[in-house]
């Protein structure tokens, strides 16, 4: 195993955790920084892991960690969402009044969970770091002391907790399951273990243990029905926070739903999984639709197309066929990039504006040019429109849909999908476009330095570049789709 | 050759003979009406009248105003030239009866557009009513048209007559009967005669086609009535022609295009003194009945295409 | 200690453990859910105690003995502070009333009877035959989450589901691995504290009202 | 390399340059670069196409690009053909461009929308060269996605543009989703590339291919602006700044019907009868309803958008037919309506761009669109008048304009009957009376827009200030209508290619013939010679003009006649409305005009009436009658939909248990 490998095996849930104490004892101005750094070495390990070979992975720490394709895929989009998350945090701090220390270490005790939660090769240990995410982004989601923020910490932990409660009986029937099987001690949930003895799995009790598992991670992936606490959440974290959530953390959940696919499959055959998650995608559309269509925050917008997206990279796993799960990963990276760009953009369109109703923002193209177009193109990315990446994959997951017999499913999604269309192209042109009002001809209070607005267009680029062109992660893409059981 | 010599025989006739054909309807009308009545050259004595009188035009006028008398008599000397009147003998063989509607709608337009650039009242409305007419005889042209070469299977007005001529019979079935009663109808709105305008008024609110020409005067003026009385002439000329061939010169002989002059004449006149017999005890309809009528039409022709392919 | 006398005392805490449970649900004064949740916590020992017994292995009653710390000694600990900071907190003030609270704990244990049937098939041991339990006081302790306009009730929702998946760990398989059994127990401990703190803002920015008052977060 | 790849090669990287151009250039230059640039984007896709339709098939692979799918490019005849018209138009635009955006960097010559322009352009030219169902879907996406920002260009001036932007948005997206699960639906069962979908297309179940061509067909019919799917074009079309309605309606919506010929004739290889009578019945719904909208709008730019549609209507009926006919198995006539469709697209493309860019010119210069305040144009902007009537004549399809020779082809193909078949003893004579009942009220049209807002006096003071337009559009100008002019005197320069095309899509070659000067129908003594007509029009109206010259005196300026009482002032002009109301109350149940008039009367008696307010609105009947309740039925949904998300924390928890025991319960049945 060479140094670079372990290097980059380790420096993803060690380098943020780092920064998380440098930022309890260093000044606010410096810790931004050294957070903005852990966020760039997650990012790097991430892209070491995809430029070597793909097929090799790579295991340390007495097993319980493990590098393999779709691992490097999942820490890239950790480490690209981080990047820009971290990068809008001193805009995000400049207007902040108190707490600054607080709320850097958590963020990076967040990465470091998040990292850890996709390194760990074992389902006990994934559950546990997924856990741990809830209880650190708690702080962040009440960081504005307001009364809704309040609400929304209380609403997050509760339905957070008791959704991945259910998900942990999951992972005690499985574990007694592969005990059953013949696994002992920590190994019996590892996840190579369990690939290799999914056939011995005892049906009855893996069918009891995969639909918890895909209802409690389904909760942390925002699919419907347990998506309630999603647009409380995101809506009234801070921008880069829910950024990093609505980007990455929903797709971490998710993550273990693609292992874990797998694994069911080997086990009881595809059909079960299938309707769960054709069940839970479709349902997550209507809600998302239905709820987008007279939608008065533009925050919980971006969460309800958060759970949009969700529900279709739902549909793309339950196709299962080696496209749509290349076309889901994809996805999975789109999306991240281009909604923490939205959410970070929504962060200062609230600041300028000062209140999160999407009728109070009148004619922002006109007065904040730069800030709105960051807005505008990371909306136009949003509805799947090209060259964003998020065209490339929708058209991978209908013609995956279509290839594996599921045409009527694909029909009835895209549907879905254009009255959300149609419901966030009503809400942005109202918000961005029109003619200035009179009177309002005053630069905003902070007159807006353009250095926030640099990172938002470096992700909105990224994005189109992947759409047009995948260069080097044309392989690895493909060899996590084969990993993660795209048969 | 011998086309050309046709065109031109074509053309002197047509161009006499159609201020000749106004003074017929004029005549008989006045005769009809128990009054006296101008003679039968008073429009020659008119036009020479007037092409001597100095043009005016208003101060607000452009290029269409005056390039519109020209334009209107450039397309009745083409339908001329190029429709089989005498001969079916013409150069180029002859007009494609499509071509024909094409001019004579060209022809309004011109007149429409200079109605407009006088920028008076009246011209506004003539032309806002001249179109909405023209905008409505359209299809009753065109669906003639289709009745008429379905039979023949070629839309080319010489192909349609010679064939009328060779065989007689085909002109007495109904689709054909049908077809002469639509393209009357279609005859009089286009040359706005009495039930669909008066040509003889000056009245506001009835008049169509006078109220464009009102700020015409001097040899603008001129030109405009004559093209008018060559578009009433080839009207009734075609109607003739295409429902009653006979006397047509089929070869390109003198003798032949002498009769086929003699028989074109006969028959032009004979229609103008019965059109103007039909307006002594017609009365010109509502503005807004017109569009019945011309619906009439519609579906007299409608029904000459079906007739055209379940009987013939 | 013979088979048979291990096998009652194992149906005898599952019991306490089941009827601690539905007593949760009949109770309304919050103190006297706190000390149910104490004689929960004893019940789960036990059976934690009595399966180490069975395994003889050193592991597991270090884990039977922390075990018991957390759910006897410090999370009611916690709980009691909570209470007595918000004095006038008596009522649960139950959304479902007491009876229709109790057949619907009927019907989950059913439920949970039918649905853990792979479980008990897994072994023929009594340990086996008694995970429905666990199962059935997951369901309970989402109903009460469910049910309760107190915030209080609703972190003792979350405890009584984490003392039931802790059951049906240990009586399937005689407790997860360490690691994952360490990293559960602690995220269960900051859960709690983070609930605690929030429990106090609530306080301080709403006031005593309950859970049904918090709909200022809607669409 | 084959001469079409270089040139379409050409053609996308002089986009992609154009596109960065605009974003380095400094305001002053960025309208001039970017203007040539594009022009060079246009003349080398018009250099592709020409290439491909004289036999230069060309195809390529290029599977890194697009991640998943790959791309394909497949350039064939009928793609030359739209290569060349969008190209065309592109060049007109493109010289346009640098006279209309001008020098100042606000709204046309802003940074985005220059920057939009080309990669617009560029999508143009991608679509008719997609060789795969994944790159067909992505030029078509590109296009809505550039023309969506380019729509949104002046949004800051007018506060309607957002409701068009929007608007334009969804029915863009609705046709493309139907065409996307058409398409894919098509490429699982025989493939991606066209190729492999044209030789499996055979054997596809018939359920499947009237399924694909149904959904085809709405996603085409909606891009077209065909009538039942077009209340995005009169508003994208007004609310566009000109340049870009000139490309929008002139090339963006002649690839729905693209499209349509590509799925209908050759990836399906023809369907059953119901297919075409549907496509006709579509093309003579838009062709009366668009020419009726037109007739009544007093708007000039909607006025142009909606007899778009009514064009777009009579290349639907010309393509209609030429199925009807194929299915019947008159090959010939089949051809010659599809030829007389194909140079409709052609003749439309030249004379719309012309118009478009004539409107815009003038309402660059008087800052309204609204004929009732325009006028008097005649005087101030001769050229630009000029070049406007040259376009009205074309597209009222009067003998020497372009409209009236591809018009008179398709009569021609619908006069010939090649035999019983009760259907067609039917349709066609309904289509000769649509076509010519279209024609007819087009002419109408064309007069009330040239006559009312270009001639006479100008109605308010904006229009008495215009200008003549900078050289650049001019010019622009010119050299489409000399292009109309071409096409209108020689329009057998397109047989051959259009002989080509034809043949590829499994018709034999039409039957015209008749060397260069004429149109003749093989077999059938039906001819026409377009370039003798148009001489002699031209020839005698001079001879006549010069012969009255020569008699009587000078012409002099009068007073026009004024009733005798005082000056003619110009609110005594017919306007546009005044102009359409005769043809408004005759189509008065079609149109169902909303009048209402409020008399507000004193206080003290009601029979003395103080202020009477008259206001007369023609609705759009078929948008209010489907598109309206539609709105509404989805704005109750959403305010439904609230209720999903109330805020009581019980409730979600509701939810979750809720889910865990139905996953229990089917764990437990199943």
């Amino acid at each position: 195993m060479t140094t670079p490998m372990m290097l980059a095996l380790y420096t993803p849930a060690a380098a943020p955790f780092l920064a998380a104490l440098l930022a309890l004892v260093l000044p606010s101005r410096i810790a931004v920084w050294t957070g903005l750094l852990a966020a760039v070495a997650v990012l790097a390990s991430g892209v070491t892991l995809t430029t070597t070979d793909a097929t090799l992975s790579v295991s340390g720490a007495l097993g319980l960690l493990r590098a393999d394709a779709l691992t490097a895929w999942m820490l890239l989009t950790i480490g690209a969402v981080a990047v820009i998350a971290c990068a809008a945090a001193p805009g995000y701090l400049r207007h902040e009044a108190a707490h600054h220390r607080r709320y850097l270490t958590l963020i990076q005790l967040f990465l470091a969970c998040m990292s850890l939660a996709v390194l760990a090769d074992n389902l006990g240990l994934f559950w546990v770091a997924l856990e741990a995410t809830t209880i650190v982004t708690a702080f962040l989601v009440g960081h504005r002391r307001t009364r809704e923020s309040v609400e929304a910490a209380w609403k997050y932990v509760v339905l957070c907790s008791v959704g991945i409660a259910i998900a942990f009986l999951g992972i005690v029937c499985l574990y007694a399951a592969s005990v059953a099987a013949g696994g002992h001690g920590v190994t019996a949930l590892s996840w190579t273990h369990l690939a290799s003895s999914a056939h011995s799995l005892d049906p009855a009790l893996t069918k009891l243990a995969t639909g918890l598992i895909l209802l409690g991670f389904g909760t942390k992936a925002g699919l419907a029905p347990m998506h309630a606490w999603l647009p409380d959440a995101h809506s009234q974290a801070p921008a880069p926070v829910s950024a990093l959530m609505s980007g990455v953390l929903l797709s971490v959940a998710f993550y273990a739903i693609l292992r874990y696919r797998a694994i069911a499959d080997a086990a009881l055959g595809p059909a079960y999984v299938r309707t769960l998650l054709l069940t839970a995608a479709l349902a997550s559309l209507v809600v998302a639709a239905m709820l987008l269509i007279a939608q008065r925050d533009y925050k919980r917008l971006l969460a309800y197309s958060s759970i949009e997206h969700m529900g279709l990279i739902a549909l793309g796993t339950a196709f299962g066929v080696r496209i749509a799960i290349a076309a889901v990963l994809l996805h999975i990276l789109g999306h991240g990039l281009v909604k923490s760009v939205a959410f970070c953009a929504s962060g200062q369109v609230l600041h300028v504006t000062g209140s999160p109703d999407i009728a109070a923002v009148r004619a922002l193209a006109a007065r904040q040019p730069g800030l709105a177009g960051a807005f505008g193109i990371s909306l136009v990315a949003l509805l799947g429109l090209p060259p964003f990446s998020l065209f490339a994959s929708e058209l991978g997951v209908a013609r995956a849909g279509f290839a594996s017999g599921h045409g009527w499913a694909v029909a009835v999604a895209f549907t879905l999908m254009l009255v959300a269309f149609v419901a966030i192209a009503r809400h942005g042109a109202r918000m961005l476009l029109g003619p200035p009002a009179a009177q309002s001809t005053a630069p905003p209070p902070s007159v807006h330095r353009g250095r926030g607005l640099v990172f938002l267009g470096i992700g909105l680029t990224t994005a189109a570049m992947l759409g047009l062109y995948l260069g080097p992660l044309t392989d690895v893409l493909d060899a996590a789709a084969v990993v993660a059981g795209g048969h | 050759m011998t086309s050309w010599a046709g065109a031109a025989a074509q053309l002197v006739l047509v161009g006499v003979l159609a201020p000749i054909v106004v003074g017929v309807t004029r005549a008989v009308r006045s005769r009809l009406e128990g009054r006296a009545g101008g003679r039968v050259l008073q429009p020659w004595r008119d036009l020479r009248k007037l092409l001597r009188k100095p043009p005016t035009s208003p101060p607000d006028a452009g290029i269409f105003f005056i390039a519109a008398p020209p334009v209107l008599m450039a397309t009745s000397v083409i339908i001329a030239v190029t429709s089989p009147f005498i001969t079916t003998v013409l150069p180029a063989g002859s007009a494609d009866l499509i071509v024909v509607v094409g001019l004579l709608l060209l022809g309004t337009v011109a007149l429409a557009l200079a109605g407009l650039d006088t920028g008076t009242a009246f011209g506004g409305m003539g032309s806002s009513r001249e179109m909405t007419i023209a905008a409505l005889v359209e299809p009753t042209l065109l669906l003639s048209v289709f009745a008429l070469s379905a039979r023949v299977g070629s839309s080319n007005l010489g192909t349609i007559i010679s064939a009328a001529a060779s065989h007689p019979s085909t002109v007495f079935t109904p689709a054909s009967v049908l077809a002469f009663a639509a393209l009357a109808i279609a005859t009089l709105a286009e040359t706005a005669r009495i039930p669909v305008d008066n040509p003889s008024t000056h009245l506001e609110l009835t008049m169509v086609h006078e109220a464009m020409t009102l700020e015409y005067s001097g040899r603008d003026l001129a030109l405009v009535e004559w093209a008018s009385a060559l578009r009433l002439t080839i009207l009734l000329g075609l109607l003739a022609n295409l429902f009653a061939p006979w006397g047509i010169a089929v070869s390109g002989s003198a003798a032949g295009l002498a009769i086929g002059a003699a028989a074109f004449a006969a028959k032009v006149l004979g229609l103008a003194t019965v059109l103007a017999a039909g307006e002594v005890f017609a009365a010109k309809l509502r503005l807004f009945r017109v569009p019945e009528l011309l619906a009439g039409s519609f579906a007299l022709s409608l029904l000459a295409v079906l007739a055209s392919y379940v009987l013939a | 200690m013979s088979n048979e006398v291990s096998g009652q005392l194992l149906n005898l805490c599952c019991g306490l453990f089941l009827l601690s449970a539905v007593g949760v649900l009949w109770r309304r004064q919050v103190s006297s859910l706190i000390t149910l949740l104490v004689v929960q916590g004893l019940a789960l020992t036990g059976i934690a105690g009595l399966l180490a017994a069975q395994r003889h292995s050193p592991e597991v009653i270090g884990v039977a003995v922390g075990v018991g710390a957390l759910k006897v000694g410090v999370v009611p600990w916690m709980l009691r502070r909570v209470h007595n900071r918000v004095p006038d907190a008596r009522e649960t003030r139950p959304l479902a009333n007491v009876s229709a609270s109790l057949l619907a704990a009927a019907g989950l244990t059913l439920l949970a009877y039918a649905a853990a049937r792979p479980l008990v098939a897994l072994a023929p041991s009594a340990s086996a035959h008694a995970t429905p339990v666990g199962v059935a006081v997951v369901l309970i302790g989402f109903f009460l989450a469910a049910t309760r306009q107190r915030a209080i009730s609703q972190i003792i929702g979350v405890l009584l589901i984490d003392n039931g998946i802790a059951a049906v760990a240990f009586l399937a398989t005689g407790g997860v691995p360490l690691i994952v059994e360490l990293g559960a127990s602690a995220d269960l401990v900051l859960a709690v504290l983070v609930l605690q703190i929030l429990t106090s803002r609530l306080l301080a920015t709403f006031g005593p009202t309950d859970l049904d008052g918090l709909r200022e977060l809607h669409d | 390399m084959n001469p079409t790849g270089t040139a379409l090669i050409t053609a996308l990287l002089l986009a992609a340059t154009a596109a960065l151009a605009a974003l380095v250039f400094p305001a002053a230059w960025r309208a001039r670069v970017v203007g040539t640039l594009v022009a060079g984007t246009g003349s080398s896709g018009v250099w592709a196409g020409a290439a491909a339709l004289s036999g230069h098939g060309w195809d390529a692979d290029l599977p890194r690009l697009l991640p998943l799918a790959g791309m394909r490019l497949a350039v064939d005849s009928l793609s030359g053909w739209f290569l060349l018209l969008i190209g065309a138009v592109a060049v007109a635009v493109g010289v346009y461009t640098i006279g209309y955006a001008g020098p100042g960097g606000r709204g046309a010559g802003s940074r985005p929308s220059l920057s939009l322009l080309p990669v617009f352009v560029g999508a143009l030219l991608l679509v008719p060269a997609a060789g795969s169902v994944p790159t067909f879907l992505l030029g078509w996406e590109l296009m809505a996605v550039t023309s969506l920002g380019l729509v949104a260009t002046e949004h800051r001036h007018h506060a309607q543009v957002r409701s068009a932007t929007v608007w334009y948005a969804a029915m863009t997206q609705a046709g493309f989703v139907t065409v996307l699960i058409g398409l894919t639906w098509l490429a699982a069962a025989a493939g991606t590339d066209f190729t492999a979908v044209r030789a499996t297309a055979g054997v596809l179940s018939p359920a499947v291919k009237n399924a694909v061509f149904v959904l085809c067909l709405v996603g085409f019919a909606a891009k077209a602006g065909a009538v039942p799917l077009h209340p995005w074009l009169p508003r994208a079309h007004a609310e566009a700044p000109s340049h870009v309605s000139a490309l929008m309606s002139a090339a963006m919506v002649k690839l729905g019907v693209y499209g349509l010929v590509r799925v209908g004739f050759d990836l399906l290889g023809g369907g059953p009868r119901w297919w075409w009578l549907t496509i006709a019945a579509i093309g003579a719904l838009s062709a009366l309803y668009g020419i009726m909208q037109a007739a009544v709008a007093t708007d000039l730019k909607r006025l142009l958008a909606f007899s778009t549609s009514e064009n777009i209507g009579l290349i639907l009926l010309g393509v209609g037919f030429a199925g009807l006919y194929n299915v019947e198995g008159a090959r010939g006539l089949a051809a010659l309506a599809m030829a007389a469709a194909l140079l409709h697209t052609l003749n439309h493309a030249g004379f719309k761009a012309l118009l478009f860019l004539g409107a815009g010119s003038a309402v660059k210069a008087t800052g309204t669109r609204d004929l009732d305040q325009l006028g008097g144009l005649s005087r101030r902007m001769p050229a630009t008048t000029m070049l406007v009537a040259a376009g009205a004549l074309g597209a009222a399809a009067l003998p020497p304009g372009n409209g009236f020779v591809s018009e008179w082809l398709l009569l021609q193909s619908l006069l010939h009957q090649p035999g019983a078949g009760a259907v067609l003893a039917i349709a066609a004579p309904t289509a000769v009376a649509v076509i010519a009942l279209t024609a007819g009220i087009g002419v109408a049209t064309y007069v009330k827009a040239v006559g009312t807002g270009f001639l006479a006096r100008p109605r308010r003071a904006a229009a008495a200030g215009a200008t003549e337009s900078p050289p650049s559009m001019i010019v622009a100008m010119i050299a489409v209508a000399l292009a109309c002019a071409v096409l209108a005197v020689l329009p057998t320069i397109t047989l051959p290619a259009i002989g080509r095309i034809v043949a590829s899509l499994h018709l034999v070659s039409p039957p015209l013939d008749g060397g260069l000067t004429a149109i003749q129908l093989s077999g059938y003594t039906t001819r026409f010679w377009p370039l003798w007509l148009a001489a002699a029009i031209v020839v005698v109206t001079g001879l006549v003009a010069v012969l009255a010259r020569r008699f009587g005196r000078a012409r002099r300026r009068a007073v026009a006649w004024d009733c005798g009482d005082g000056p003619l002032t110009s609110r005594m002009e017919y306007t546009a409305t005044s102009f359409a109301e005769p043809l408004q109350r005759v189509f008065d149940d079609a149109l169902a005009p909303e009048r209402d008039v409020d008399v507000t009367h004193h206080e003290e008696s009601a029979y003395h009436v103080q202020a009477i307010a008259y206001r007369q609105r023609i609705p759009d009947r078929i948008e209010n009658r489907f598109y309206q309740p539609l709105l509404r039925a989805v704005e109750r949904l959403g305010l439904a939909g609230r209720g999903l998300a109330p805020g009581v924390m019980h409730r979600y928890l509701a939810y979750m248990l809720t889910a865990l025991i139905a996953v229990l319960l089917a764990g437990v049945i199943r």
